[in-house]
């Protein structure tokens, strides 16, 4: 340090300002206040990478093509031509993905089966993460249940999942409610644990004990205290449910418990375009194409969600 | 499960039956001027061909389910025939034309009505093991008696035994009286001693050490074909099998062999070599040293290590046939031939929808269904080039059962009508359900006497129907791929020609246990299944297919048929019996009680091997005994000409014969 | 110690037992018909079926069956496979099985934990950089992708342009590459993500600024510090691995034809072969739970935090 | 060179060093011209709040910025190095760890829990000499001994969760200096430290130092460290060093206001019963650029020139300079002003009147309390049979070393634990076990608890318009949604909060504001009795006095009865009535404030007094560390009883020290 006094000799002072300024009580505290919004960093940090941004963009579209395409078109996905002159034809003017083994459109068909596909997976997401969550809740503020749940979810979790798909179909229908239950059948549970784990780090802090210092009741403190902690959690694994919801279903339809036949869904379709995949590759590419596009998607929308409502992220 | 079982027959029959030329009929997909060739150029022909070949000792090929287990008297699978085809030889065996020559019996001789069988055995051969060493044990006529004493007894729980119980003399009582010593309804005998009583009361005796004789309880002029057939007539070492209990021919290490080859690896769901038997009788025919299968479990696989050289043998699918066209594998496309095996649905005559028993159960609707398919366009799914050649109106299949006059069984009239039919007929089908639908509704469109409801065929499916039309119908299938597309088509060309405002076609995949689960329970309002001609009479089918028969899955009621088919049984000649038989498949078809539609035949295969080479198995399975394999590929120009040779060959031993 | 493991045990042995009673009692519920193949059901008449399943014992209640099922147990029975595979033994088809699988298994889990371990290092030591994006892009092609689509193309493209077989053989050791990648995919994606998250939640803490204080390059605390905690939570699972190692991938096995357990408790439950079924089920609970409880002991053994008694 | 204090060469020199950080979007100055030098062998401390850039400025010296931040400006020099030139890890390497070593305030966190604490440090020494491994074991045993390590091979062998806190600090001190660096930097060495174990580490680097000739960096925010350690003290404030000087120019002719106001914020400094001297708001927000002096808004003695002109660097003697305008020669009349009118404020405060115990009224009344936690399947006692009385009006100060259970004992009167053994009586009943709603309604608006971090007791997600009302709420207790609203701007006022924030979230507060919220939260509710949980401990220096005055204002004007939970005996003799000094659960002695601190009699409180850290030099350099062992109690055959030794006056001892403690009462007359 050098010890000159580096008084600035050009410039004139004035002498009248050495006097004792107002003091400004509000200017003091102000200076503290900081600007910052966790939801608003948060949606910052997320479409901040212009690739997640473009992602966003496109499953919107996909999605939203998806739900205007079946009500403007009027190619019926489920045509079945009776001459093998219209079965698996290529790509063309009329059909732009070619037609499938019996002549269906399959560019028709690719948007019924996001439609439905995404539906399914959705309200599965739903279901997963909202039952998951009320389980998870209760779960991790009762330490009395823990032993119970935790041998519950032992249980569920090793009985192989094959065991009650094929008990399921067998008391059930194959519809898209089967496919749902059998589906939803466990994930709850797997995301109760998860949103238990949570909570248990939620449950014991002090903003926790000062709320049951004032008397606060449980309901309030659930939907106060802990739900908007967890919100980004949820939002994050609902995203994540739907890419898995989504494999699962087309790994259902390779086990044999499936949807009715008639239903067109993307696990359905490549399902079928599998089997004639060396001979006809193109019948697969579309409606493979778009499922990845979904599921890529919404695996990476759900992680770069989970980034950014990380506040160590917000930088 | 139903489809491999389906596709195997299938392959089976490619396999061994190149040849349905003896059947003028038939349209070969593309005729050659060969089949007109003289006996001599063909033979030359043939010679000439073979000239430049070199032969394999090696065969890969492939199986695509599982080999369960080896125990011929009590495996359902169909997997297991091939293996046993060519492991344990009966007492007769085709030739490469399909004239029955000895085999474990050197001869053989019938009474007058052919109900008693005397089979003179091979003398000095011994069972094998699976590394191919001789054993102890000799193959004995005791060995066939026990072969029956086997499958008598209900604890062994044999397979498919109902035709050998039905028509070996006093079988069906030994093992229905040993059943009620297990469960406890018969108590005045104790096991050992009704046991003991076999030798007496059934109908198998081993008259002296090579000398086995078989009674039966009615005429049997097919019973050389049963025994190709039926796995339950062959012979076992009793003392060797009961000593292993259960365990009996569980691999290929729990067994005895007595056939061309054994089994002298197995790796189960994975691969299976066989290795001829160094001390077979007949030795010098077997061409191939050894035989090696490996699981592939589907189609694309198969045709792919085909063109890699990994197999050398693949099933051509008819979609796969129209991409290998412009390839350089499109010159070794091979049509298949034949299969005996007839794809027809099942109708339910006694289910719960109400709306369907309503109709099915009337003759105008079950004509409108037979009219309304589009069984050409089906068939394009299996032969895309030719569909017609697979079509097929009758149960039994042509070309399967002759008289003694060489008269097929399906050109007996009625059965020629039906056969000649062209089913597709929208028209007709579409005035035939008018017909229908007034009788039986109202002119609101309501049907008569029924009500709303909801159906349950759970667990397979639940729907509700509202007592009006359209017809709910509810088609249940398997959830494999080929069968959904088949079922789709149904429901494209029934609700076409009927009309979807009078039919309402719903499609219910299921899989597991279709048969237990769906048809058993009746779970269904229409179904697909095949059925094959077993042996070398209709009674294999036509018997169970009574009213009380247990093919009978519908439960339709139909007396004049019974009426029948007890005067074919009755029949004093094997062609007033034929005649009958034809007459009752005719009524059955022809009334729409079922509706067959399509043979099991799939389209196209490719090969290393020679045709014609092996014995012409027609009701049993492929046995490798005398196929030569190519190092190369099979062209179709070869094989046009192998055909033709075949043909004309054929036709000189069968008319020796 | 001890008192840990026998509580442990008691634990786990009531999770199995939950688990197999619940899968055995409703296995009773399926229809008897289903015992049948369907061939076998057309060739047969009731009577006959009936006298079969008497035979089987299947007529008997649900609870001698149990008993009779657990008495056998005892005595190294495990029954025989009733539909399936007729009359074989239980025990010797999984003697067959359990190998093939186990050794597929095995090696896709060394590989898998090899180089998802390598990946996740390489892609946290370039982290943001190419190594990273590539590393996830892996990540996110094998976890979002449904993995039947990208296993059938490895199948029939992959094997095409490497000149592999397309199915397994057991004498051709180059039939083998395929499959092991297949199954190691998931499990090299797995490890390299956590790996990579954890070492970067890791990087944040005291230790590793107090290690980079200390004047120790970015790479050494890399491996000697960062890599040694991350590693830990990571280990729990491995024994997990247990299972997958014997219960194989039905997909992977059915597409290569690898003879092992992958298909095997599907195919049972849908030809209804109840032997069968509980026995794996019974198999699969049991090393589940072993799994777990070798993963917390793994930790113990990992972490010198830990001590078994503090456990629960 | 010669005319500047130091005797020995400078080493290090860092000259007008500007560091900045993206952070979100934004630039952060954390550095706005930081100057500094290092002398061989001297100690320097830089004294600040958080944030004000101190750990920043060093962390610069070994090149660990974290990635978003930058140096922007000025030069850094080490010897003949310049280090501003250094940019890749390999450069830094020559240096960090070999000559500029680093100790962090955790010990718990800042050694690898997975690794011996013996590789820690013989892999520096391997890295840095390139010495074979089974050498540098035996140099870092040798080191560990040093450090005063007892039984070091055993230990070197041991992993880190196996040791003590004050056992790990010396690890990792040891670690730091394997390398015998020139320079040791400690961040906040102590703070994580308990007040005992604290003057023993100063004590352990101050002689690492003299051995080892090195130069000590300190950084702390604890003006009591600094008396006990500096030779020379660096004031930093909103990233720059506001004043410097040796250690007594600092502590006793201080010139810069924001020096001054640090130092009379000091409770020690406090007079009992008046407000304790406080620095108004919160430190400036560097994102915003700053004008004139940084500390200008907060000083209520600012001039005009403060607002507009930054001030330059003016020298007070050869070795004191300072960076205020008052010691501009236009000050000088405003300066002597500001002296005397500070002199006579002193002059004229009193101290209280002692709280009259006479005819205190009985408010709570705790019985044998014993609180038991399961860890790893074993009970421990982390309160055990704990008895005391709280009386109306009174402030009552528990006051023990973390972990000793006296949160626990605070939590447990606020009914958090479903299951505790003993009595709690409050207003003479009991208030343990199960209560019906109206009773729970009452306890909550009579009992009333303040936590100690603000950043973790308040709802990140909700508004402080819900937060502070949240109890209104629970129990209704306005008539309509206008009330309420009065009700929330009344508190808030009352805090010190403007009402406007209500609309805000508590992460736009800062730390002294977030725990007036939470004041506000408790007092919405009118409680009588309020158990204040460490409510200071978490805040800074400058925000500690605002709380402290509040917490007494309050209780003026509302009647409160505190129980003031804390580690710190300097605030709890500033602010309490009676302390009851805890130790492993158990209370081993409790006295009104003054007879503590004059008869201490249990060797752990007076272990304990000793320890505090006192803002003066010359105390803190000549005191005496009294050490306290639990074996100086032999209770295998005499058991501990609670003990009223005088009036007032409770001690837990068995026979044979009462009688030894009453000796020494006589003694002391």
């Amino acid at each position: 340090m050098e010890n000159n006094n580096k008084t600035d000799s050009s410039r004139i002072l004035n002498p009248l300002k050495f006097r004792a300024a107002v003091f400004d009580s509000m200017l003091s505290e102000d200076t503290g206040y900081s600007n910052y919004s966790y939801w608003r960093s948060t949606i910052r940090t997320f479409f901040k990478n212009k690739a997640v941004l473009a992602l966003v963009v496109l499953i919107a579209a996909i999605i939203v093509m998806s739900f205007v395409y079946p009500m403007v078109s009027d190619v019926d996905p489920n045509k079945v031509s009776l001459f093998i002159t219209d079965w698996n034809q290529r790509p063309s003017a009329e059909h732009w993905f070619g037609t499938d083994t019996l002549g269906r459109d399959i560019w028709a068909r690719a948007w019924y089966g996001v439609r439905n596909s995404f539906l399914l997976a959705f309200c599965i997401a739903l279901s997963d993460v909202g039952i998951g969550m009320i389980v998870g809740a209760i779960w991790g503020y009762n330490k009395k249940l823990d032993p119970i749940m935790i041998e519950i979810y032992n249980v569920i979790t090793n009985i192989p999942s094959t065991v009650y798909l094929v008990l399921l179909a067998y008391i059930m229908n194959t519809s898209y409610l089967t496919l749902f239950i059998s589906m939803a059948s466990r994930g709850w549970i797997v995301e109760a644990r998860f949103f238990r784990n949570r909570i248990l780090s939620i449950r014991d802090s002090e903003y926790n004990v000062a709320s049951r210092c004032l008397g606060t009741p449980m309901r309030r403190i659930a939907t106060k205290n802990i739900i908007p902690h967890i919100i980004s959690l949820i939002i994050m694994e609902a995203a994540l449910c739907i890419p898995y919801s989504i494999g699962s279903e087309v790994f259902l339809g390779f086990v044999g418990v499936g949807l009715p036949v008639d239903a067109i869904t993307l696990g359905n379709i490549v399902n079928h375009g599998r089997a004639s995949f060396t001979l006809h590759p193109y019948q697969m590419l579309l409606p493979t194409i778009i499922l990845c596009i979904i599921t890529v998607a919404f695996y990476v929308i759900g992680n770069k969600f989970a980034d950014a409502s990380d506040p160590r992220n917000h930088v | 499960m139903k489809r491999f079982i389906a596709i195997l027959l299938a392959v089976a029959m490619v396999l061994s039956l190149s040849a349905c030329q003896f059947l003028p009929k038939l349209e070969d997909p593309d005729t050659t001027p060969a089949a007109t060739m003289q006996p001599e150029d063909a033979a030359n022909a043939v010679d000439k061909i073979l000239e430049g070949k070199t032969f394999e000792n090696v065969y890969k090929t492939y199986f695509s389910s599982s080999y369960a287990s080896f125990n011929y008297y009590s495996t359902a699978y169909a997997t297991v025939r091939e293996i046993i085809a060519n492991c344990i030889d009966g007492l007769v065996e085709p030739n490469t034309y399909g004239v029955y020559v000895p085999s474990l019996a050197e001869s053989w001789k019938s009474n007058e009505d052919q109900t008693v069988w005397t089979f003179k055995i091979r003398e000095g051969l011994k069972w094998i093991d699976h590394t191919g060493k001789e054993t102890e044990y000799a193959v004995t006529a005791q060995d066939f008696v026990d072969g029956i004493r086997y499958i008598g007894d209900p604890l062994n729980g044999a397979y498919s035994l109902r035709v050998v119980r039905n028509l070996i003399e006093g079988l069906y009582d030994y093992y229905w009286l040993l059943d009620d010593i297990d469960s406890g309804t018969v108590t005045d005998t104790t096991r050992e001693d009704a046991v003991a009583t076999f030798d007496e009361v059934v109908g198998v005796k081993a008259i002296d050490e090579y000398t086995v004789e078989y009674t039966l309880t009615s005429s049997a002029p097919y019973f050389l074909s049963l025994i190709e057939s039926s796995m339950l007539m062959l012979p076992v070492e009793y003392e060797y099998a009961m000593s292993l209990g259960e365990d009996f021919a569980i691999d290929n290490e729990h067994m005895l062999y007595c056939g061309a080859y054994y089994v002298s690896a197995f790796e189960r769901d994975k691969a299976i070599t066989l290795t001829a038997n160094p001390n077979y009788w007949d030795k010098e025919n077997v061409t191939i040293e050894t035989v090696e299968y490996q699981m592939i479990p589907d189609g694309t696989t198969s045709l792919e290590m085909f063109k890699r050289g990994e197999t050398d043998y693949t099933s051509v699918e008819a979609e796969a046939y129209l991409s290998l066209q412009g390839t350089e594998w499109a010159d070794n496309l091979l049509p298949t031939s034949h299969s005996f095996s007839t794809n027809y649905l099942w109708l339910d005559f006694a289910g719960e929808n109400p709306e369907f028993n309503k109709f099915i159960n009337n003759e105008n609707f079950r004509k409108a269904l037979m009219y309304s398919l589009n069984r050409e366009s089906l068939a394009s799914l299996r032969e895309p080039v030719d569909p017609k050649r697979i079509l097929r109106n009758t149960i039994n299949a042509e070309g399967a059962i002759y008289d003694s006059n060489g008269v097929d069984y399906t050109d007996y009239s009625p059965l020629k009508e039906i056969k000649e039919t062209d089913y597709n007929q929208p028209e007709l089908a579409k005035q035939y359900m008018e017909a229908a639908i007034k009788e039986l509704c109202d002119e609101n469109g309501n049907i008569i006497g029924c009500e709303p409801t909801t159906v349950d065929y759970l667990p397979v499916c639940s729907f509700d129907v509202d007592g009006k039309l359209p017809v709910t119908i509810c088609y249940v299938g398997t959830d494999d791929e080929a069968e959904i597309i088949m079922a789709q088509l149904f429901k494209a060309m029934i609700e076409e020609s009927i009309g979807a405002d009078y039919i309402d076609f719903q499609i219910q995949a299921y899989s597991g246990w279709t048969y237990g689960t769906v048809a058993d329970p009746l779970n269904y309002d229409i179904y697909f299944d095949s059925l094959s001609t077993g042996y070398a009479d209709p009674s294999g089918i036509l018997t169970r297919m009574t009213t009380d028969g247990a093919e009978n899955v519908g439960k339709y009621n139909v007396p004049e048929f019974d009426a029948l088919i007890e005067k074919a049984l009755a029949a004093t000649t094997f062609e007033e019996r034929l005649q009958y038989f034809a007459e009752a498949e005719a009524y059955l078809c022809g009334n729409g009680f079922v509706i067959p539609f399509i043979s099991s035949l799939r389209g196209y295969y490719m090969s290393y091997s020679v045709p014609y080479t092996s014995p012409l198995t027609l009701y049993g399975n492929t046995k490798y005994k005398g196929t030569l394999v190519m190092s190369e590929p099979l062209t179709k120009a070869e094989f046009d000409v192998f055909e033709a040779a075949y043909d004309v060959e054929r036709a000189e031993a069968l008319k020796a014969n | 110690m001890g008192k840990y493991i026998l509580k442990r045990t008691l634990n786990s042995l009531l999770t199995v037992i939950i688990v197999f009673v619940a899968v055995f009692m409703l296995l009773r519920l399926m229809p008897l018909s289903g015992y049948f193949p369907q061939d076998m059901l057309k060739e047969t008449d009731e009577a006959t079926r009936m006298s079969y399943l008497r035979n089987q014992g299947l007529l008997d209640h649900p609870v001698k069956q149990l008993f009779r099922f657990i008495g056998n147990l005892f005595q190294g029975d495990l029954g025989r496979s009733l539909t399936v595979y007729p009359k074989v033994p239980i025990s010797t088809l999984l003697a067959e099985k359990i190998p093939v699988t186990a050794a597929f298994g095995f090696s896709s889990m060394l590989l898998g934990i090899v180089l998802g371990l390598s990946l996740g290092l390489l892609m946290v030591r370039f982290k943001d950089r190419w190594g990273d994006r590539l590393g996830t892009g892996y990540i996110l092609i094998v976890r979002a992708i449904p993995n039947l689509i990208y296993l059938f193309f490895i199948q029939v493209w992959i094997s095409l342009w490497f000149n592999l077989p397309m199915v397994f053989k057991k004498d051709l050791p180059s039939s083998w590459i395929l499959p092991v990648i297949c199954l190691s995919l998931g499990s090299i994606a797995w490890y390299a993500l956590w790996l990579r998250r954890f070492m970067v939640d890791e990087e944040n803490r005291d230790y590793v600024k107090f290690a980079l204080v200390k004047g120790l390059p970015k790479k050494q605390v890399l491996r000697r510090h960062i890599f040694k905690n991350a590693i830990i939570p990571l280990v729990i699972y491995l024994p997990s691995d247990l299972l997958f190692i014997i219960s194989g991938s039905l997909v992977i096995e059915s597409l290569y034809a690898i003879p092992g357990t992958g298909g095997l408790l599907t195919t049972a439950i849908k030809s209804q072969d109840n032997n069968l079924v509980q026995v794996i089920v019974l198999m699969y609970a049991v090393l589940s739970v072993i799994g777990v409880f070798l993963g917390d002991l793994l930790v113990a053994a990992v972490d010198p935090r830990i001590k078994l008694t503090e456990e629960e | 060179m010669s005319n500047n204090g130091h005797t020995s060469p400078k080493i290090f020199s860092a000259q007008d060093v500007e560091i900045k950080f993206n952070l979100r979007g934004k630039v952060l100055t954390a550095l706005r011209g930081a100057s500094l030098d290092l002398y061989e062998g001297e100690t320097l401390a830089i004294v600040g709040e958080s944030g004000c850039g101190k750990s920043v400025f060093t962390k610069s010296f070994i090149g660990m910025l974290d990635k978003n931040g930058s140096i922007t400006g000025g030069k850094i020099q080490y010897r003949d190095e310049d280090l501003t030139n250094y940019k890749t890890e390999k450069d830094w390497l020559k240096i960090r760890g070999k000559k500029i070593a680093m100790v962090f305030q955790d010990p718990m966190t800042s050694l690898n829990p997975v690794r011996t604490i013996g590789e820690q440090i013989t892999e520096v020494i391997t890295w840095h000499f390139g010495t074979e491994h089974e050498q540098a074991k035996k140099e870092a045993i040798e080191i560990l001994k040093k450090v005063g390590i007892n039984d070091a091979e055993y230990r070197y062998k041991q992993y880190p969760h196996e040791f003590s806190g004050g056992m790990r600090q010396r690890v990792v001190i040891a670690t730091a200096i394997a390398c015998r660096p020139e320079i040791l930097i400690c961040d906040e060495p102590t703070t994580a430290l308990d007040v005992t174990v604290q003057a023993q580490i100063l004590n352990l680097i101050r002689e690492l130092q003299r051995e080892l000739k090195m130069t000590v960096v300190y950084i702390t925010h604890d003006l009591g460290v600094v008396a006990n350690v500096a030779d020379w003290v660096a004031v930093m404030y909103a990233g720059q060093i506001v004043e410097y000087g040796t250690v007594h120019e600092i502590f006793n002719e201080a010139v810069h206001p924001y020096t001054k106001a640090l130092l009379q914020s000091m409770p020690q400094l406090g007079i009992k019963g008046h407000d304790l001297y406080s620095i108004k708001g919160t430190p400036p927000n560097l994102f915003k650029e700053i004008r004139g002096d940084a500390f200008a808004p907060r000083n209520a003695d600012a001039m005009d020139i403060d607002f507009e002109e930054e001030p330059p660097v003016f020298n007070v003697t050869d070795t004191h300079y300072a960076k205020t305008w008052l010691l501009h020669p236009y000050a000088e009349d405003y300066r002597k002003s500001l002296d005397e009118r500070d002199a006579q404020i002193k002059q004229e405060k009193k101290a209280a009147e002692p709280f009259n115990y006479t005819d205190a009224e009985k408010l709570l009344e705790v019985k044998n309390l014993t609180v038991k936690f399961k860890l790893g399947g074993k009970e421990f006692r982390a309160v055990d049979d704990v008895s005391f009385d709280i009386f109306k009006g009174e402030t009552l100060s528990l006051v023990g070393e973390s972990g000793s259970g006296k949160t626990t004992i605070g939590r447990a009167i606020m009914r958090i634990y479903n299951k505790v053994d003993g009595q709690i009586i409050f207003r003479d009943e009991p208030i343990t076990g199960k209560l019906d709603r109206q009773k729970k309604k009452k306890l909550h608006m009579e009992m009333q608890m303040i936590f100690q971090d603000p950043m973790a007791s308040l709802n990140e997600r909700a508004k402080v318009d819900y937060i502070v009302s949240e109890g209104l709420y629970n129990y209704h207790l306005f008539d309509n949604e206008k009330d309420r609203l009065e009700k929330v701007e009344n508190i808030m006022r009352e805090v010190g909060l403007s009402s406007e924030f209500a609309s805000r979230f508590p992460h736009e507060f800062s730390g002294g504001q977030r725990q007036r919220i939470g004041i506000a939260r408790s007092l919405v509710m009118n409680p009588d009795f309020i158990v204040a949980d460490e409510p200071i401990s978490a805040l800074d220096v400058s925000i500690r006095a605002q709380v402290i005055n509040l917490l007494n204002k309050l209780k003026r004007e509302r009647d409160l009865t505190y129980l003031f939970i804390a580690h710190d005996l300097s605030v709890v003799r500033f602010i309490s009535d009676r302390i009851a000094v805890i130790n492993k659960g158990r209370i081993v002695e409790l006295a009104e404030c003054e007879e503590l601190f004059a008869h201490p009699l249990h060797p752990y409180t007076k272990a304990l007094l000793s320890a505090v850290p006192y803002p003066d030099p010359d105390i803190e350099r000549n005191k005496k560390l009294l050490v306290y062992n639990k074996d100086m109690h032999d209770y295998s055959t005499d058991k501990p009883v609670w003990t009223e030794i005088t009036k007032g006056h409770f001690i837990l001892a068995n026979s044979k020290e009462l009688e030894a403690y009453r000796k020494e009462i006589e003694k002391q007359g």
